[in-house]
């Protein structure tokens, strides 16, 4: 007789044989684009793990999926398609932008906190107002949230070339931070206890964003406010018998996904660029959409895929820089294909293995629709 | 001898955790009423949609006419006439019969042509069969009947011959019985046999041929109704002596001061598009409860003690009359919600068939919690997930909800032991005034037993419970007063000694057809 | 703004309003059947590619059109495989669609023009045409032969094939059996399935239709409007147009309204630019004009559409 | 000996987004400057970076590994080429449209402004309505730089012309837009501009496209991008990036390289109005020859209005 599935195979040995999936559909690209398959490989994983540098890289990009990847699944949980996260960190950058640039003479002990308390506030500020419109309004998250992207966009625009316009500058960028703003570098932090790394814009807020997915995972499950949010988000009947106050959890769900889409301005313009760019969330609110679901909208789901979203980022970048034949879609192709075995083909191997490994398994059930 | 019109053999089926079904097997004659029974989670309705193509047997074979055949969607079983009447069905709300009977039907010929035929073949079919709704109305206007029986209509459509009612339970409701015997008799005139599952054993008695058992996933037996007793049938069912019909519960001895007191309470319908006369789905009524009575509230479907139950509890607004409960003074002006009635004391077990006291992805463990998450979840709002495992499996076992797994997903339970859950968390907060709808629905009746034992003790400490039921015979073991609504209004209230079954049916009837 | 027309205003916004008005009713083929189409964006730059680069090989612009929406439909059944056929996310699986397209489009452009990711600019007679009405009506100075020869004729093919195809499916959803089944799939499935209709059948078949319109938009930014493919030329327009149809609730016509008014509030941002009170110094910022029909939309939505009723069953795996 | 030099020589070039092939800036460099230097036999490293943490990363590999000197490409890798200056003082740094005051860093910009003032006279001499039109990317400061230098060479020749204005809008996508540049094009030309500068990249193809199907013109930017819509592109504002580029790695061989800022304008050409076989019809010699008349001006500082002029660099 057949053995039942043990708990080892749908959370280890399916996702890794995706993985290997993906790579083996990304090797066969390569190689049909003339690639050295095996030198690519290399280049890639050396790149994205291989050096202390790599790895700081690898878990920079990380720290922005994790902050976009919660926001996005804390929304979901809540039934809202939030694709706004990448507005409320514009939003949230300019927040960190306004206080690094007038408000410098804080040590950074007292600094960063306020950072994170005013990022969080912009960001959901930019999220409130859908969310508001969505629970009183019934105006469909979608929509509000893509508009608010747009408007954020051009809010930002307005303010580089106005009021925060570095002069002299070509570009649509503010003045750099005074260094003491800027936040300490993992780098930095290390070599305060002796030990050198090499350099990277990993920073601090890597450190904030694993919090952040312990925060979101306590709350989402272990709190009243959680378990009301899943709620909502899974049944409106159910949640009217619970006598649960919807739109209390629709605005305060926003408000706190709009927050942690904020934190991304924490790493990238308060720990990296030391400035406020007009694209700086660069497409990383969209691939927190997948990041989130691809993690199951669950904070260790979502830590994993971040890390694994930052190797493929900081891997590609490694092999566009280092084999000249590969350009940038080179990477979005592996990046696409990546999502497309480990996302929504997840299931696609199940079957196979199932029957592999002989464990007994529910027949395909044609009529639970 | 004549091959059987539908044989189900050696079906073994398996969930992750649950074995569902072992070695089941299961034969229906031609023209014959084929009763099942079985406990909840016993695995009827498993059998029934793989005889129905929905879901695959892990093995077996399915015969048809004898031959062999392979059942691998609805469309095949409709194909070999095969025809289900699902429980927990749902039809296109917003779509009129004729398109929901209509919805799958290959195309031939050209549109209009073909509509037309349909139309005519329907139309003569509707008549046959006695069928009392117009084809071209929308479903969302039919009672809940009437939907079943629709699907039922579809399934002659399409030539069925073996027709499979998976807990019918409206159509078995006292007020239908009559109905439900007559489309059998027609039904069987021309020669389509058909299954009937249910927990209603006296209904089955009455009318089936033969009855098969089925126990944790086993086929047990099948049983000559003529042959044997009802109560001989259920012991075979739970295992158990059962008393059929369930014995009358004490009436209560001491009336306690007056716990609930309804004057002229009055709810306006929705408003229905553009019309502004609304209808009154209550008008003037007038209750009151004392503590330790358990009261019952009868009539046909949607003469508004439905909506009474959920006035009262909070679900739905009203708009005039008064609510006096315990010290707290209701309103209509006072914003009544479901937390204030639970923070009050009133408990509300929804009526199963709507889906609405559980939610299907949560897992047990936290369904436990749904509605009273205010008061479990500590002064933080924190609750550890050992403490909510500990309480749910408690529940589990003292409610013997089966399989006791807190962690297995809520809609993944059978729908009987749903409702026990949901009935169990109810019970568990000690309400002062318990609201139940349609508390037995589905459910076994060895299950029922306890379930009348909880009411009764509950009713001892001074709890006074009101409840909807279409089961008359829950109605005359439980209530010690019973409510007829008629129209939205409170027409008669009985004292249960005062009369019997009979008179009872024959007012619920006589209401409807009065005015 | 001396200048300012109502008609030529009238015009642009259905210039602007066509692509989006493919997509959308692409986009509402799929929801209506229950599969989340995020994709909308990909699958138009598949078109806009396609289209370009099969015309300015073979020369014909009408195999353009048929090869945009094979390719189309070919990442449609792409996004069925993931999430009909192996049930898997539907909104991951829109996200894979928009990155594969990108980069496959971006790819191929590189490789067969090397051109830096375009194709070669098309010539007219690469395009495809506009459409003159017949002379019904004198070309004048009154109003309706303004309206007949301005704002009537002379669009591109493609404008009426838009709204023909609105009238078609208004029609399917309103009086034909498969428009019943599509609904149901996206409404409540399991009836669907109950009653013996294929859910993956009928879901497939929705999404290939999708997958043809939503061609037909790219197409119309490569060979109807445009002349040529630049990567990533969609810009986000596969967006708008998904907001287009939850605006209009996934309905037929509306969609058609809330595409014009998408086209409308474009064409007047890019009129009031030139408007004397956002010129010079001390005036007011262009991007207020800029977000002005995002914040219109956004009002529009919130004052006057009212809560938007999802199909039941979007999203549902199963 | 100088072949050992140019042997030794590595050097790299960062571009700008969107890509090397972008029909403008970045392929002017490719075109003009590093494949000229790859024929010499010289090595060059090109990167193109996907984002801005990648441009900083990129960078300071490149310096580690000892590429020199490290060219970028456009104003955005100004932050990066600043960073990895600093980090990096031993090594030679070159920044294009930008200006980073470091030891170690050659800053390149160009008279865009004198280019556009060119471009608005030719523009305003073809124009029979007396009105012209721009098209710009984004309203960022180098745009505006542009828009400010055109509008005054039109008042130039005539003082009554209208200007028509357009911004494409507040995102990157702004420079890859062909649609939205069509649809403003169209907007401009129906509303009787007859000449429109586009200043927003690959948006401009939209542009040029209208232009051709409206029997009227348009004038591209920074590459030559007159074969674009041979006919319907009067000239192009090319700045000859690829050329600066080159030279000033062939003075970097010579060791003749030096930090600071580099100013180049239309003496010698390196901002010029394109003419070749594409368009020499319609640009026409009488239009040459007053073009070259004001251009004479400008470089000898006999222009009335050059005040002005000087103010359109000074002011952003
Ligand atoms: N998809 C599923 N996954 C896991 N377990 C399931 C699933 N479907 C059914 N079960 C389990 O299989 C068993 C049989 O269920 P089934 O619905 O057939 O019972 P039933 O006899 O119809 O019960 P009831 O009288 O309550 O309707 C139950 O224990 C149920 O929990
Ligand atoms: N989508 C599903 N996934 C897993 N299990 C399901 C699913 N739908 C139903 N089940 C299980 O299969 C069984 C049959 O469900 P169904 O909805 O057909 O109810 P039913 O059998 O008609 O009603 P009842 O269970 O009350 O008799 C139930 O026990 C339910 O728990
Ligand atoms: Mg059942
Ligand atoms: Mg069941």
């Amino acid at each position: 007789m057949s053995k039942a599935i043990p708990w080892w195979f749908n959370s280890l040995l399916l996702p890794l044989a995706n993985v290997g999936l993906a790579f083996v559909a990304c090797a066969i690209v390569l190689w049909l684009m003339g690639i050295d398959v095996l030198f690519a490989t290399h280049v890639m994983i050396d790149g994205a793990l291989g050096s202390g540098e790599g790895v700081g890289y690898t878990l920079y990009y990380a720290t922005n999926f994790i902050f976009a990847g919660l926001a996005v699944a804390l929304a979901w949980q809540a039934g809202l398609f939030n694709i706004g996260a990448e507005g409320q960190a514009l939003i949230g950058g300019l927040g960190i932008s306004i206080v690094c640039l007038y408000w410098v003479p804080l040590p950074m002990i007292l600094l960063f906190p306020l950072t994170i308390l005013v990022s969080a506030l912009f960001g959901a500020l930019w999220a409130f107002i859908p969310g508001w419109l969505n629970a009183y309004r019934g105006s469909h998250i979608v929509i509000t949230t893509i508009m608010f992207n747009l408007i954020a966009s051009s809010l930002i625009v307005y303010l580089l070339v106005g009021p925060l316009k570095e002069s002299g500058q070509m570009a649509a960028v503010s003045t750099t931070f005074p260094q003491q703003t800027w936040l300490p570098s993992i780098e930095n932090m290390a070599s305060y206890f002796g030990v050198t790394l090499q350099s990277s814009p990993l920073n601090i807020s890597f450190i904030w964003a694993l919090l952040c997915c312990l925060g979101t995972y306590f709350y989402l499950w272990h709190t009243r406010v959680g378990f009301e949010t899943r709620v909502v988000g899974l049944n409106l009947q159910g949640a009217k018998f619970a006598g649960i106050a919807q739109r209390r959890i629709i605005i305060i769900t926003m408000l706190l996904s709009g927050a942690l889409a904020g934190f991304i301005g924490l790493n990238e313009v308060q720990g990296s660029s030391h400035q406020l760019q007009v694209e700086f969330v660069s497409g990383y609110g969209f691939t927190g959409i997948a990041i989130a679901l691809m993690g199951r909208n669950h904070p260790l789901g979502i830590l994993i895929a971040s890390l694994l979203f930052g190797a493929l980022y900081q891997g590609g970048a490694e092999l566009a820089f280092n084999i000249d034949s590969v350009g940038n879609d080179v990477i979005i192709l592996i990046q696409a294909l990546v999502v497309l075995f480990c996302g929504a083909l997840e299931l696609m191997l199940k079957p196979s293995l199932i029957n592999l490994f002989r464990f007994n398994s529910p027949k395909t059930e044609a009529g639970n629709a | 001898m004549l091959a059987p019109a539908l044989e189900l053999r050696h079906i073994d089926k398996s969930y992750h955790a649950v074995e569902a079904l072992n070695d089941a097997s299961i034969s229906i004659a031609p023209g014959s009423i084929h009763g099942v029974i079985g406990e909840n989670g016993a695995g009827k309705s498993s059998l029934m949609q793989i005889a129905y193509g929905l879901i695959q047997p892990d093995s077996g074979e399915i015969f048809v006419d004898g031959a062999k055949v392979e059942l691998l969607s609805p469309l095949q079983a409709i194909e070999h006439g095969i025809g289900m009447l699902h429980q927990k069905a749902s039809w296109l709300e917003q779509l009129s019969v004729f398109d929901n009977i209509m919805l799958a039907e290959p195309v031939t010929g050209f549109l209009f042509q073909q509509k037309e035929k349909a139309m005519a073949k329907l139309e003569l079919l509707r008549r046959e069969f006695g069928f009392e709704f117009s084809l071209s109305v929308k479903m969302s206007q039919l009672d809940y009947s009437q939907r079943q029986l629709v699907d039922v209509l579809r399934s002659l459509y399409r030539g069925v011959r073996v027709l499979i009612l998976d807990e019918p339970l409206a159509l078995l409701a006292p007020s239908q019985a009559d109905y439900l015997n007559n489309l059998l008799v027609l039904l069987k005139i021309q020669g389509i046999s058909v299954v009937v599952v249910s927990h209603k054993l006296a209904v089955l008695h009455q009318l089936c041929d033969v009855i098969t058992v089925i126990r944790t996933g086993r086929v047990i037996g099948c049983i000559d109704p003529h042959s044997v007793s009802l109560r001989e049938m259920s012991k075979q069912m739970v295992g158990r002596e059962i008393n059929l019909p369930h014995p009358r519960v004490e009436p209560s001895k001491n009336k306690g001061k007056v716990l609930l007191d309804i004057k002229g309470l009055r709810v306006h319908g929705a408003k229905t598009g553009r019309k502004s006369t609304t209808k009154l789905l209550l008008r003037d009524i007038n209750l009151s409860v004392h503590a330790g009575e358990m009261i019952a509230l009868v009539g046909l479907p949607e003469s508004g003690q439905d909506v009474l139950l959920d006035v009262l509890a909070g679900m739905v607004r009203f708009d005039g009359g008064a609510i006096d409960f315990l010290q707290y003074a209701i309103r209509p002006k006072s914003r009544y919600k479901i937390n204030k009635a639970r923070d009050y004391g009133i408990a509300y077990a929804p009526n199963p068939n709507f889906n609405i006291g559980l939610v299907d992805q949560l897992t047990m463990a936290e369904s436990v919690y749904l509605g009273y998450q205010k008061q479990d979840f500590g002064r933080w709002g924190l609750l550890s997930g050992r403490q909510r495992h500990q309480t749910c499996h408690q529940l589990m076992m003292e409610w013997n909800v089966v399989p006791a797994l807190p962690a297995m997903q809520t809609g993944l339970f059978s729908g009987g032991n749903q409702q026990k859950m949901v009935l169990a968390r109810e019970f568990s907060h000690q309400p002062s005034l318990l609201l139940l709808n349609q508390p037995t629905h589905g459910v076994d009746v060895g299950a029922i037993e306890t379930i009348y034992q909880r009411l009764f003790e509950l009713r001892e400490q001074g709890s006074s419970i009101l409840f909807c039921s279409t089961d008359l015979d829950e109605v005359m073991s439980l209530a010690d007063r019973i409510c007829l609504f008629s129209h939205g209004e409170l027409t008669e209230i009985f004292n249960a000694e005062d009369t019997d079954r009979t008179r009872l049916a024959l007012s619920v009837i006589k209401e409807a057809h009065d005015v | 703004m001396n200048d300012f027309s109502w008609l030529l205003l009238f015009d642009a916004a259905i210039r602007l309003a066509t692509p989006l008005l493919f997509a959308a009713l692409a986009g509402m083929l799929s929801e209506r059947a229950g599969i989340i189409d995020i994709g909308l964006e990909g699958k138009m730059l598949v078109g806009a590619f396609a289209a370009a680069a099969w015309t300015s090989i073979s020369g014909s612009v009408w195999e353009g059109i048929m090869v945009a929406m094979f390719c189309s439909v070919a990442f449609s059944l792409l996004h069925g495989f993931a999430c009909i056929t192996h049930k898997g996310d539907q909104v991951v699986s829109g996200i894979a669609v928009n990155m594969l397209a990108l980069a496959v489009t971006s790819l191929l452009a590189h490789r067969l023009f090397s051109q830096g990711g375009m194709t070669p600019v098309l010539d007219k007679l690469e395009r495809l045409p506009e459409v003159a009405f017949p002379q019904w009506i004198e070309v004048d100075d009154t109003w309706l032969s303004q309206l007949y020869w301005q704002l009537l004729s002379g669009h591109n093919i493609l404008v009426y094939v838009g709204l023909l195809l609105v009238v078609l499916l208004s029609l399917f959803f309103k009086y034909s059996p498969y428009g019943n089944r599509v609904f149901a799939a996206g409404e409540n499935p399991k009836a669907l399935q109950r009653a013996g209709g294929s859910l993956a059948t009928t879901r497939y078949a929705a999404i290939i239709c999708g997958g043809a319109i939503c061609g037909l938009s790219g197409a119309f930014l490569s060979v109807g409007h445009g002349a040529g493919f630049v990567e990533n030329m969609t810009v986000g327009k596969g967006f708008i147009a998904l907001a287009a149809l939850i605006f209009a609730k996934w309905r037929p016509v509306a969609i058609l309204f809330s595409c014009l008014f998408f086209g409308l509030l474009e064409a007047l941002a890019i009129r009031l630019q030139g408007h004397p009170l956002f010129k010079g110094d001390g005036m007011l910022p262009i991007q207020l004009i800029e977000v002005l029909p995002y914040v219109l939309t956004v009002i529009v939505l919130a004052g006057f559409i009212g809560p938007s009723l999802a199909p039941k069953a979007l999203g549902n795996r199963r | 000996t100088v072949a050992d030099k140019v042997q030794s020589t590595r050097i790299a070039v960062v571009y700008d987004r969107p890509n090397k092939f972008d029909h403008s800036f970045n392929q002017a460099v490719y075109e003009n400057g590093v494949v000229p230097l790859l024929a010499q036999g010289i090595q060059v490293k090109e990167f193109e970076p996907a984002n801005p943490a990648q441009t900083e990363q990129g960078i300071l590999k490149l310096a580690r590994r000892g590429y020199q000197p490290i060219i970028g490409i456009g104003y955005a890798t100004a932050p990066a080429i600043r960073k990895a200056a600093l980090r990096f003082p031993n090594t030679a740094f070159m920044i294009v449209d930008s200006i980073i005051e470091l030891p170690n860093v050659q800053s390149i910009t160009f008279d865009e402004d004198h280019g556009a003032y060119l471009a608005g006279a030719l523009a305003a001499l073809m124009s029979k309505s007396g009105k012209i039109g721009f098209i710009g990317g984004m309203d960022i400061p180098l745009i505006s730089k542009f828009s400010c230098g055109y509008l005054l060479g039109a008042q130039s020749i005539n003082p009554k012309i209208t200007y028509l204005e357009n911004f494409v809008g507040p995102t990157l996508n702004a420079w890859n837009d062909p649609t939205k540049g069509r649809e403003l094009a169209i907007y401009q030309y129906e509303n009787g501009a007859d000449v429109i500068f586009s200043a927003a990249g690959g948006t401009g193809l939209g542009v040029f496209q209208t232009a051709k199907d409206h029997n009227k013109f348009a004038i591209g930017v920074d590459s030559n991008q007159n074969s674009l819509q041979p006919g319907a592109v009067l000239t192009s504002m090319v700045k000859r990036v690829g050329r600066v580029v080159f030279e000033h790695v062939q003075a970097f061989i010579a060791g003749e390289w030096q930090a600071g800022p580099y100013r180049y304008g239309l003496a010698g050409g390196w901002i010029d109005l394109a003419r070749d076989q594409h368009n020499q019809v319609i640009y026409s010699d009488r239009l040459h020859g007053e073009i070259s008349n004001l251009k004479a001006k400008i470089i000898n500082n006999q222009l009335p209005d050059i005040v002005r002029l000087r103010q359109c660099s000074v002011e952003q």
